[in-house]
């Protein structure tokens, strides 16, 4: 769960110092890219072997969601297309969101 | 007037000398993960480093021996075979996380990958090897060296609750991940406490000629220098811990350190990030492969010395242009350096002993320090911490291997 | 005949009945104008620890564990010492014969 | 005056201070009834391998046999030559002429030399 937040964190960082115009296009779509590419097999593991109580068909949705968003925002990086970019960081945020409360739903009982 | 100037050149080159992409991303991995509570860890290496780094300079300017000479004279050659071995092993993986280090700052600069930097990468290190003097190198690399204040600038931006990080001065254990706590508290003493510095700093102290005279500037140069060091060290993990923490973002790779600073200092910071990262691995890999290179010669008894040109000594300068060809090769195949990073770091701690016991026997030799000698202070500093490296060494790296 | 120094450092003495005396730590010398003339060998863990000049640190260690078994150097002249086979010296004399060094 | 603290594995250096390696080992004169004596200083070959495994002076020899200068056998210098030995120990010989730098020597030549800016080895 720690990882997966962490690489969401990272995406979502990415993407508003990209919107700011502090970092280089390249680096903010590698970052992005490898993201998600860092996400797959998180995901994957935590599907496989969901932790106990937690509501794995919302988990499920909202990983897959996530890295969609992820994957576009670094296409939209490309086209340098920002007012995309920021409605796809808003998703992902609110994806993000859903995470940390399903990690936080089951931390007290472990 | 030219005293003030060595010592404040000598601080600077410790400050510019201290960070490296060890001490970077095992205090962002601690920010990240346990906010202030490791940066105890930070404060240990740091002391013990200040007491070697000033025995080092001490030993050279009162014996007019490196600290490679005299442990090959005091132990005899088996023994300082078993140190070569070990210390030129975890010395070769530093320089390659260290070469990676900068093939990933150019990477994150231009988009192209670490491999492709790889074998230019190495070959500007042994060309400034081959061509430049000690001077040069010292001062150069450690001057560039100095962007990496931007990380103290950060932290205060950051507004931290002082009195939140000073309790982290204090060693606590944390509730959960215990394991992953004590590997970075390893990793951390590993990258504070580096071998090759010591290495590195005696030769120096021989090829600059000192002599008892030094003795006062090099406790400055230590104390003051050091301490600077691991300031920055510290504001680095403070960064971490503000700008990464909230977010969850825990540093497992490059991309993730370089938004460390973005928060803080919206405009500059990615890019000053990249310039730290850079100029510090540059100068670490210049360092490191210097005392890789010194360590054979002192220790077989070749001639030696940076100044002078390759082929007035031979072997020498042999022995660095292989080292720096044989580390490009793991790079160029695309290994992850914060892995061998993070590898090498904790291997750092864990051979400790080997390096420092024969240090401590020599710093208290009266043929070689006379009144010199080490005090009981000393001693029991150094002693301690590498003790305390060493177990949670040895207790931290399995449980990390088994926990993945 | 020629005996390597180097090696004969850290071989087994034994005494002429046979009995094990300890490891060859050090050599003592005398250097003339032109020529090096060794005059005793050095048997025992302590000779080994004045070989590394470690007594600054040893002898606090020693006088906090009340310990006095490290003393266990023998000096041997040149005169006992047999050194036909270089890898098992032998003594030409008993080890009660011995004398410690201070 | 004791011989493995101050001699052995000390720095050698020739008449005009040029490093010449280690004392590696040291040969011992042993006579029948007359007193042992140094006789000479050994530098490199097998001798430091020796020291450390038998196999290893081995596996040296073999290698220095494939590549390098011609000489395998360790340099040997009477003892006759030791000027002073404090903390270095001074000959009074001229260390090229001695073959403890045939190995500097060599690389110089066969490899730093023909890198370009390595400079050159001069000759006498």
């Amino acid at each position: 769960m720690d990882s997966a937040l962490s690489w969401l964190g990272t995406a979502e960082m990415a993407g508003e110092a990209w919107l700011r115009h502090t970092t280089p296009d390249k680096y903010t779509r590698q970052t992005l890219e490898h993201s998600n590419e860092a996400l797959r097999p998180i995901a994957h593991d935590l599907l496989e072997a969901p932790p106990r109580g937690i509501d794995t068909a919302l988990l499920a949705v909202v990983l897959a969601q996530s890295q969609k968003h992820i994957a576009r925002m670094a296409r939209l990086v490309r086209e340098r297309n920002a007012p995309a970019l920021s409605s796809q960081l808003d998703s992902l945020r609110a994806d993000q969101k859903v995470v940390k409360q399903l990690a936080d739903d089951i931390k007290p009982k472990q | 007037m030219k005293k003030i100037l060595q010592i404040s050149l000598g601080i600077v080159t410790s400050v510019g000398g201290f960070l490296e992409i060890g001490s970077v991303m095992t205090a962002a991995q601690a920010g990240a993960a346990f906010g202030y509570q490791l940066l105890w860890a930070i404060l240990l290496g740091t002391l013990c480093l200040i007491f070697l780094v000033e025995m080092s300079g001490r030993l050279a300017a009162v014996s007019k021996h490196t600290i490679v000479e005299a442990m090959r004279e005091r132990f005899g050659f088996p023994f300082f075979f078993i140190v070569l071995i070990g210390m030129v092993l975890v010395a070769f993986m530093v320089l390659v996380a260290e070469l990676g280090g900068i093939g990933l700052s150019f990477q994150i600069l231009t988009g192209i990958g670490f491999p492709w930097w790889a074998a230019p990468v190495s070959l500007l290190v042994w060309l400034l090897m081959w061509k430049g003097t000690f001077g040069l190198i010292e001062n150069g690399a450690s001057l560039l060296g100095l962007v990496t204040i931007c990380f103290i600038v950060a932290a205060i931006k950051l507004r931290p609750d002082w009195s939140s990080a000073a309790s982290g001065l204090v060693p606590t254990m944390p509730h959960m991940d215990k394991a992953h706590y004590g590997f970075i508290a390893v990793s951390i003493l590993g990258a504070s406490i580096s071998p090759y510095l010591m290495y590195f700093y005696s030769s120096g102290a021989i090829e600059d000629k000192w002599d008892e005279s030094y003795i006062p500037i090099n406790r400055l140069i230590a104390g003051l220098g050091m301490t600077f060091g691991g300031v920055l060290s510290m504001a680095v993990l403070v960064t971490a811990a503000l700008a990464l923490r909230p977010r969850g973002i825990q540093v497992d790779a490059f991309d993730q350190a370089a938004l460390l600073t973005t928060t803080a200092l919206p405009k500059w910071g990615f890019y000053l990030f990249a310039m730290s990262m850079l100029f510090a691995c540059f100068g670490a890999a210049l360092e490191i492969s210097l005392a890789i290179a010194y360590f054979f010669a002192q220790g077989f008894g070749w001639n030696w010395s940076e100044d002078l040109e390759p082929s007035k000594d031979a072997r020498f300068s042999l022995v660095y242009t292989i080292i720096i060809l044989l580390a490009a090769i793991p790079l160029v195949a695309g290994i992850d350096p914060v892995k061998v990073t993070m590898v090498s770091m904790a291997l750092t701690a864990a051979t400790l002993p080997l390096a420092i016991v024969p240090f401590l026997f020599l710093m208290n030799d009266p043929i070689y320090m006379g009144k010199h000698r080490n005090g009981w202070l000393s001693n029991s500093v150094v002693a301690i911490v590498i003790l305390i490296s060493f177990v949670l060494a040895v207790i931290s790296i399995p449980l990390q291997i088994i926990g993945g | 005949m020629e005996v390597d120094v180097e090696l004969l450092l850290n071989t087994k003495v034994r005494d002429v009945d046979g009995k094990e005396i300890g490891r060859i730590e050090e050599l003592h010398i005398r250097r003339d104008d032109k020529s090096c003339l060794v005059e005793a060998y050095l048997i025992g863990a302590s000779a080994l620890i004045e070989r590394m000049s470690a007594w600054t640190l040893v002898r606090p260690i020693q006088r906090s564990l009340h310990s006095r078994n490290l003393y266990s150097a023998y000096r041997v002249s040149w005169q006992d010492m047999d050194l036909s086979d270089p890898l098992h010296p032998r003594l030409r004399i008993a080890k009660r014969d011995l004398r410690h060094v201070p | 005056m004791n011989l493995v603290r101050d001699v052995l594995d000390k720095k050698l250096l020739d008449r005009e201070d040029c490093p010449m390696g280690r004392v590696d080992g040291l040969v011992m004169h042993v006579g029948e009834r007359s007193q042992p004596r140094i006789t000479h200083i050994r530098i490199g070959g097998s001798t430091p391998w020796m020291r450390v495994h038998p196999a290893f002076a081995k596996l040296g020899a073999k290698l220095a046999r494939l590549w390098g200068p011609r000489r395998t056998e360790p340099v040997r210098i009477p003892w006759s030559h030791v000027v002073t030995a404090g903390r270095d120990i001074k000959l009074d010989v001229k260390a090229r002429n001695t073959g403890a730098l045939d190995w500097e020597i060599w690389i110089a030549e066969h490899i730093i030399e023909r890198i370009p800016g390595g400079g050159q080895e001069e000759e006498e």
